[in-house]
């Protein structure tokens, strides 16, 4: 019985989180355009633009193999699994052991890596463009990344998204530095991961600058709405992370009855929308940096991370 | 009889001497060599058998039974390579059939030298055996009479001629040392007296001694710096020549710098003679290590090579003590067997192509498989690795002092390292890349250089007891 | 009788080494042969003098093989020789004859301190020609190093065997193998050299040693 | 006896080069010799196995080497594991080299000594006493240079074999003295006699030195790395896939025998070299491999960088085993240990893509190839397998072994000492930067390689490989997905070495529902590759089906976009160098100095523009080059001696006898 109840809860939340990507897109865009006083594309415009994606046909290019018919399945299973396994709304999920928050980052790195791929697939430059800086791009968010795993996991003695967020919410950890830095490295990697602005312009095509599109450039119909499918679930993974870890309040406990569930389900909701706010002030008030300013600003939060951990360690000793 | 035993080792090569000296016809002599070198060695090994008892010129005990055996083997196996190697001498005409009568009865006169000046209980004697041994040495480096040769022997005959002095001085002064405690006469020149009473000879007397004779027999070694003369007598002379310098005539001047550092080490006073032998040993492999890595000529390198592993043993011998004593014997019996081995497919080589220099040989493992093969195992052995006999030599060498002089053991692995780069520097040339000159087939009789391989080889994994026994005492003898 | 036959042996060797002076001193090949033969004379005369000390007749012999062989027939067939080959006056000597001086002083003295190191009590007789023995082979030695010339090289090295000589006939008692084996040696020696100038005559036109040196077996 | 078994299947493979060099003219002869290795090997594979799972611990004694020593041999745990790692590796080179070796030119120069080194690595695992450690272990290094040598007609494979010779001889050197430190003058150099032998922590401390400078320098540690990535690559394909897959696992074993076995309780500091050796590794590793455009360079490049992860491994070990943790140990020592396992698999594998790349198109430079995928599609879809698994991705192998070395790192905390606390969280940091550009290495391989358009005829005609090469790549292809979704029957596998080298062993894990594994507590970190597997795959399919059903699933080919500028010239794509150009302006700038010269001509000049980078092997040019100088500097500074005439030549005689003479005129 219990079983049944948890699966309908992952069942849920796999849906739900489909089904917001699409509109925290749509919300982070409308939010960005009114800051720039237009009115912006309607909120539902994404969903639109899947649909439109699926009904058309796929040109694919001439000596394009098997692998790029496949990479945008692997990319959007990947993505989502490890979407549905970050607790949003309720916490201690049924599957949520099956892998902690490294295997997290692991599976969008192997969700990247098939992407990688595709982009040289058809042998193009820009594919090649596109996948050989997000390649490096890559290797400076993930160590990033793994490093402000390190000390979340320090803190909370556990790599468990939901030991950890528990943890958090208990308040035992108190304000730390190191959690600070965390976060802001965070911020930073989650930037970068979701191909915004400084890092890359999502709203661009023919520059010299772009990397996820020119990564993605050659795919079109339904593979495109995948991949955009998943650009969006990814957006929505890295906010719902730094929303169940740094504001862990409002989650509902396992044990939870429906009362609970409605407020994790509304309080998630709230803090979608304060972190597609804060991402479209944030992108409107930047510019764009070059390509090769991109490593010193994730080393910075490669940095960051560190130094949370060996604050972590040398604290923990004392 | 143990005194048949040793007049046969000794009366073998000299009635074999007058003989070819006196026979024409270069084949009959040849094979009669081969016949000649087969008895004595034969003769030799009954020595283990018979219980040897040492009369005052005479001697046989553990330490040169072994040299003995060693060296009528090698001198056998040598004579065999000799035999075709001479031969195609011939057929270029190279040598004339006057040389090689002369050159046969020179062996035989060498062979006689070495195993008198190995059965000497004499000191004197043993002495003029040695010098023997090496004026018959300088006639046969000689031998080709090119400019290179004369100039080789010439410089041998120096060289060698100042060393004997020196070892005669040395010699002398033993005698006189001795005669003080022993008395006037005979006695005074005999091993088996002079051992029991070296405790109470005049030191300062047995020092001035130990140098010159460490000079003067060194030179026959080959320790550096006296080592000049060694690598152009190995290189200008017939190559079954550069095999039995190589393979005897060290090993023979190296059991009498034996001889006379056991009488040193029994006097408590004198100078210990192994910091001596230790250094001359260091320095010999060292620069002898680097000296690999300019060699043009192959048989030079080879000889280079020679002088390396004599400072190993010399090294070896100083350190003393059971352990390294027995390294020392083994290395000194691997490398025997290993070089001359060497030495006999490096002259095939060198009459396959015509030529000692090195740049003109090149990827003999294409054109002649059988010879280039088992110059590479060759230089593998003598490199030191496994699985063939110098590496447990080296193996005991270099852990055994590494306990007790760790500095030392480094200097010397490091030396050994320096060496074994060179060796294969040449041999990536020699023996692999494209073919480079001339590519005949090699007439040649491989059993020799195959039965020493196959010994070194076996001695590399199993050691029969009776042999580990027999060494274990010599070790101890020399304490 | 003891101190008298001491003084003259000592004054005899000591003179032997005077020679070997007087032969470092040389810069002529003819002269030096001729002092090279003076030095086997001394040498001769020595072994005589020791024969008659120790009452050993067989060191007679010795002294007859030094004067037959050594002051007479040697130096005469090298003359013959140098003189064949036309190279009788000229001789290069590497460093000065004052510097080659000095160093013989240095090495006297050096062979004087080894070997009075010697405790005493080998009889005094033994260990005074043995320090003179050790000086001649020293000079003799340095006569090798400082000579460029192949014979006077040879004239060092047998100046050298007379050391040797001087000290195996001081060596009271000491057996007849030792004599027969000295002069056994510089009689191969002799010939054996002979035989190389021989060749050598062939092949080059001088037998200065660097000629032979010109052939390196390697080439640069 | 078990080991007496063992010991009969090394002497067939001994046994197998005096058959091949008899053979060496028939045709027959890599298919018998193959053939027999394969069997052999798979014996003495299932031998392993046994004694790992059994009672194991089985000596002998044989009457060689040493006389009175003896030649001991003997299987336990670590020897076990190791000896199924070999001959897993050895039995999948026999079965892939059935077919590669066909094509082998001078099959006579490899035939005899493939077995003969397949021997000498197993001997090394099973030798007890130094004497015998050692001669097997360069019997094994002489044998593999050997097949360095094989194609000696290219200079640079001489060269390398040169380098690897000489390395070798230094590694065996330097273990040489460590063995010598530890047995002290009185010569038993039995392993046990070393267990007793408890040295002062001095002594330990200089052996256990030595043992990372000679195990190091052949596991391919930096800077002691320099001869692996030119050896590897010289030799024949399947053999590369023995010498990165396997013989670097042997010098792993030999580190872990000497430092866990053999010298008892650790010193903690011991870790810290350990520990900052592998980091380094680690990312130099990946780096170098970045910079290279030779195909299997790069792959020796990466078993560089492997190697720094199973160092990590077992400096965590030696450190948690040092402050008695034994429980943590046991995690990093297994984590080590399963990461040898992983990559001996997925090396292996690649080095068998890369040789049928090599095969089938005559061309290691990946510049050269191209579009293979089309071409070979099979190998195109295993080698990618392989890529997927070394690069750490789930649910494939190499993700469990490093996210096992992350919660091994994890637990740090705990330790006391501090300069541990500073270390351990930078070396995570390298781990974890090695991890991601490993991937972007691998991106890079297979994309140049496989994808885009062939740059060359003979990679545009290329032709798949034949089917047993294909069948050994498939098997291990399986493996790796296996070992990747049920780790935890690996694991418990390595319960007994654990057990045996640090006392305790990981929990169970083979019980857990849904063959979870769990290293400490499920509160804690737990991971499934069974439920991702079939999660990503279910929601892929899921997902496919589903558009497929109700969207459209029309299909039109078409020449690509290009955002408006097709070229259809395949040089327009992007090559290995200029994949890897963002990485070496990051990273290359500093650990390469790497300079790019671009020369653009005027407009209207006819000369083509130019683009050179130049990089520097600042390791070579600091530690190998100097001594090379200096050795060619002694050499002819002394070869002067040779050419002296023979007066100055007396004068040198002269010298060292009145030198002698001084010493003894001071002597006291």
């Amino acid at each position: 019985m219990a079983v049944i109840r948890d699966l309908t809860f992952q069942g849920a939340q796999m849906l739900l989180v489909l089904l917001l990507a699409p509109l925290l897109t749509g919300f982070v865009r409308k939010v960005k355009a009114r800051l720039l006083r237009r009115r912006g594309p309607p909120l539902l415009q994404p969903y639109r633009d899947l649909v439109r994606l699926m009904r058309k046909d796929v040109v694919l290019a001439d000596n394009a193999s098997w692998l790029f018919r496949v990479t945008p399945y692997i990319v959007f299973a990947g993505t989502w699994v490890a979407a549905s396994l970050v607790p949003t709304f309720r916490s201690g999920l049924l599957f949520s052991w099956s892998a902690d928050l490294i295997a997290l980052i692991a599976l969008l790195g192997s969700a990247r890596f098939f992407l990688a791929l595709a982009g040289l697939d058809v042998g193009t430059s820009f594919g090649g463009i596109g996948s050989s800086r997000e390649v490096m791009i890559a290797s400076l968010a993930e160590p990033a990344m793994l490093m402000i795993v390190f000390t979340l996991a320090l803190v909370a003695g556990s790599t468990q998204l939901s030991t950890m967020a528990a943890y958090l919410a208990s308040g035992e950890a108190g304000l730390r530095v190191s959690l600070g830095l965390a976060l802001l490295a965070l911020i930073m990697v989650a930037i970068a991961e979701n191909a915004r602005i400084p890092i890359d312009n999502p709203a661009t095509h023919l520059e010299l600058t772009m990397v996820h599109e020119a990564m993605v450039l050659e795919y079109s119909g339904r593979h495109l709405a995948l991949i955009d499918l998943s650009s969006e679930l990814k957006l929505l993974l890295y906010i719902s992370v730094i929303g169940c870890l740094f504001t862990p309040w409002g989650i509902a406990a396992p044990n939870g009855g429906a009362q609970a569930i409605g407020i994790g389900v509304v309080t998630y909701i709230a803090k979608l929308a304060i972190g597609g706010f804060l991402l479209a002030m944030f992108e409107t008030s930047i510019a764009k940096m070059r390509v090769f300013r991109v490593p010193a600003f994730l080393g910075a939060a490669l940095m960051l991370g560190l130094l949370a951990t060996l604050l972590l360690f040398v604290s923990r000793s004392l | 009889m143990i005194i048949d035993a040793l007049a046969g080792v000794l009366l073998i090569p000299a009635l074999a001497a007058a003989l070819f000296a006196a026979l024409p016809g270069y084949r009959v002599t040849a094979r009669l060599n081969v016949l000649a070198a087969l008895l004595t060695f034969l003769t030799a090994t009954s020595l283990f058998f018979v219980e040897p008892k040492s009369g005052p010129y005479l001697l046989v005990d553990d330490l040169n039974k072994v040299f003995i055996v060693l060296t009528t083997f090698v001198g056998f196996t040598t004579s065999v390579f000799s035999a075709s190697y001479i031969g195609h001498e011939i057929e270029i005409g190279r040598l004339t059939p006057v040389f090689v009568r002369f050159y046969h009865s020179m062996y035989q006169v060498l062979m006689l030298a070495m195993n008198l000046a190995l059965v000497a209980n004499n000191i004197g004697l043993m002495w003029v055996a040695i010098e023997l041994a090496t004026l018959t040495t300088v006639l046969m480096v000689g031998i080709y009479r090119t400019h290179e040769a004369l100039e080789a022997a010439w410089k041998y005959f120096i060289l060698g001629s100042v060393g004997i002095a020196l070892a005669l001085f040395g010699t002398i002064l033993v005698y006189l040392a001795a005669r003080p405690v022993i008395g006037e006469g005979l006695y005074a020149m005999v091993w088996t007296v002079l051992v029991t009473r070296a405790a109470q000879f005049d030191p300062a007397l047995l020092n001035v001694a130990f140098v010159f004779l460490l000079l003067g027999y060194g030179t026959k070694v080959g320790l550096a710096p006296l080592h000049a003369w060694l690598p152009d007598a190995h290189a200008e002379g017939p190559t079954p020549i550069s095999a039995v310098l190589s393979g005897l005539l060290l090993n023979v001047a190296l059991y009498a710098l034996l001889r006379f550092k056991m009488l040193l080490a029994l006097n408590p006073v004198a100078i210990a003679p192994g910091p001596l032998m230790v250094t001359m040993g260091l320095i010999s492999c060292v620069f002898a290590a680097f000296m690999l890595y300019r060699r043009r000529d192959i048989k030079r390198m080879f000889a280079y090579s020679s002088i390396e592993h004599m400072g190993i043993i010399v090294f070896a011998f100083g350190m003393g003590g059971p352990l390294a004593n027995f390294a020392g014997l083994l290395h000194m019996t691997m490398h025997s067997l290993t070089k001359s081995a060497i030495f006999y497919a490096v002259g095939h080589i060198s009459q396959v192509k015509g030529t000692q220099k090195i740049a003109d040989m090149g990827g003999l493992t294409v054109t002649n498989p059988v010879l280039g093969w088992s110059l590479v195992l060759g230089v593998v052995a003598i490199a030191g690795l496994p699985p063939l006999g110098i590496f447990m030599s080296e193996f005991l060498v270099v852990s055994s002092t590494f306990a007790r002089e760790p500095g030392l053991a480094i200097i010397l692995a490091l030396g050994v390292l320096v060496g074994v780069g060179g060796l294969f520097m040449r041999l990536n040339t020699i023996a692999f890349g494209e073919p480079r000159g001339p590519t005949a087939r090699a007439k040649a009789s491989y059993i020799p250089m195959f039965a020493h391989f196959a010994i070194v080889f076996v001695a590399g994994i199993y050691m029969p007891p009776a042999l580990v026994t027999g060494f274990q005492n010599v070790a101890r003898l020399l304490g | 009788m003891r101190g008298l036959s001491f003084d003259i042996a000592h004054m005899l060797a000591g003179s032997l080494v005077l020679v070997s002076f007087m032969q470092l001193y040389q810069d002529r090949l003819y002269s030096l042969l001729n002092i090279y033969a003076l030095h086997a004379l001394v040498l001769a005369a020595s072994v005589a003098w020791q024969a008659f000390v120790q009452d050993a007749p067989h060191l007679y012999l010795t002294a007859v093989i030094a004067l037959v062989f050594k002051a007479i027939v040697i130096p005469t067939a090298l003359h013959r020789i140098i003189v064949r080959l036309g190279i009788h006056r000229e001789i290069e000597t590497v460093v000065g004859v004052g510097p080659a001086m000095l160093l013989g002083m240095g090495l006297v003295a050096l062979s004087m301190v080894v070997m009075l190191r010697v405790t005493a009590e080998a009889d005094p007789l033994a260990r005074e020609d043995l320090a003179f023995a050790l000086s001649v082979v020293l000079l003799g030695l340095l006569m090798m190093v400082t000579r460029r010339n192949a014979v006077s090289q040879v004239v060092g090295f047998m100046s050298l065997e007379n050391g040797l000589v001087l000290a195996a006939t001081g060596a009271k008692g000491m057996p007849l193998v030792v004599e027969i084996s000295v002069a056994f040696s510089v009689l191969i020696a002799f010939i054996v050299i002979g035989i190389f100038l021989f060749r050598i005559r062939e092949r080059f036109d001088t037998v200065d040693v660097q000629a032979l040196d010109r052939f390196r077996g390697e080439r640069r | 006896m078990i080991v007496a078994y063992a010991l009969y299947g090394v002497a067939a493979l001994l046994g197998l080069a005096p058959v091949a060099v008899i053979l060496a003219a028939s045709r027959h002869a890599s298919n018998v010799i193959y053939s027999a290795s394969l069997i052999v090997t798979v014996a003495l594979g299932v031998i392993g196995l046994v004694s790992l799972s059994g009672p194991a611990l089985s000596t002998i004694t044989l009457p060689l080497g040493l006389p009175w020593l003896g030649a001991h041999f003997r299987i336990d745990a670590l020897a076990a594991f190791f000896i199924v790692v070999v001959n897993l590796g050895g039995a999948a080179a026999s079965l892939f080299a059935l077919g590669y070796g066909r094509h082998e030119e001078s099959p006579q120069r490899v035939l005899p000594f493939y077995p003969a080194y397949l021997a000498g690595m197993n001997l090394v695992v099973l030798s007890d006493d130094a004497f015998s450690f050692l001669v097997s272990w360069e019997f094994m290094s002489l044998t593999s240079w050997a097949l360095v040598v094989a194609h000696h007609r290219e200079r640079e494979n001489l060269r390398a074999g040169y380098v690897y010779l000489l390395m070798a001889s230094f590694g065996t050197l330097a273990l040489l003295l460590a063995f010598g430190l530890l047995v002290g003058p009185n010569g038993n150099y039995t392993f046990d006699a070393v267990r007793a032998a408890h040295p002062s922590e001095a002594l330990a401390t200089l052996a256990v030195i030595l043992a990372l400078v000679g195990a190091g320098s052949k596991a391919g540690v930096v800077p002691l790395h320099a001869w692996l990535p030119l050896a590897h690559p010289a030799a024949p394909s399947h053999v590369s896939a023995l010498m990165s897959g396997v013989m670097t696992k042997v010098a792993v074993y030999g580190f872990v025998r000497i430092v866990f076995d053999l010298l008892g309780t650790p010193d903690w500091w011991w870790s810290m070299l350990v520990l900052a050796v592998g980091g380094v590794t680690a990312v130099m590793g990946v780096l170098y491999a970045l910079m290279q455009h030779d195909l299997k360079r790069l792959l020796a490049y990466h078993t560089v960088e492997n190697i720094g992860i199973i160092w990590i491994g077992l400096g965590l070990a030696l450190a948690f085993k040092a402050h008695g943790m034994a429980v943590a140990a046991a995690l990093a020592l297994t984590a080590g240990l399963f990461h040898v396992f992983n990559h001996s698999v997925f090396k292996s594998l690649l080095f068998f893509g890369a040789g049928a790349v090599l095969n089938a198109t005559g061309e290691r430079d990946m510049e050269h190839l191209g579009g293979l995928i089309h071409r070979m599609p099979h190998t195109a879809f295993v080698f990618l397998v392989g890529c997927v698994a070394i690069s750490a991705l789930p649910p494939l192998n190499g993700f469990v072994s490093e996210w096992l070395t992350f919660q091994a790192i994890l637990l740090s905390p705990q330790l006391p000492s501090w300069g541990l606390k500073i270390l351990v969280p930078a070396v995570g940091a390298l781990l974890a930067l090695s991890a991601a550009l490993a991937a972007a290495c691998f991106v890079k391989a297979f994309g140049v390689s496989f994808l885009g358009r062939p740059r060359t005829p003979a990679a545009a005609d290329a032709l798949e490989t034949d089917s047993i090469s294909l069948a050994a790549m498939f098997i291990f292809g399986a493996l790796c997905l296996v070992a990747g979704i049920l780790p935890g029957i690996f694991i418990d596998a390595l319960a007994p070495v654990t057990r045996a080298l640090v006392g305790v062993s990981m929990p169970q894990q083979t019980g857990l529902d849904w063959l979870t594994i769990v290293p400490i507590a499920e509160s804690r970190s737990s991971y499934n590759g069974l439920l991702v597997f079939i999660f990503v795959t279910l929601s892929g399919s899921i997902a496919a089906f589903a558009i497929h059903r109700l969207a459209s699933d029309k299909l039109r080919r078409g020449p690509a976009w290009d955002c408006g500028y097709p070229d259809p010239n395949p040089a327009t794509q992007y090559t290995a160098s200029s994949f890897a150009q963002p990485i070496r302006r990051v990273y290359g700038t500093t650990v390469f100095r790497a300079r790019e010269v671009g020369e653009m001509p005027p407009p209207g000049a006819t000369a083509p523009a130019r683009l050179t980078v130049e990089l520097h092997d600042l390791i070579w040019d600091a530690a190998y080059a100097p001594i090379a100088a200096f050795i060619g500097y002694a050499a002819d500074r002394l070869n002067v001696l040779q050419f002296l005439t023979i007066r100055r030549y007396l004068t040198l005689v002269f010298a060292a006898l009145v030198l002698l003479l001084m010493v003894l005129a001071i002597w006291p």
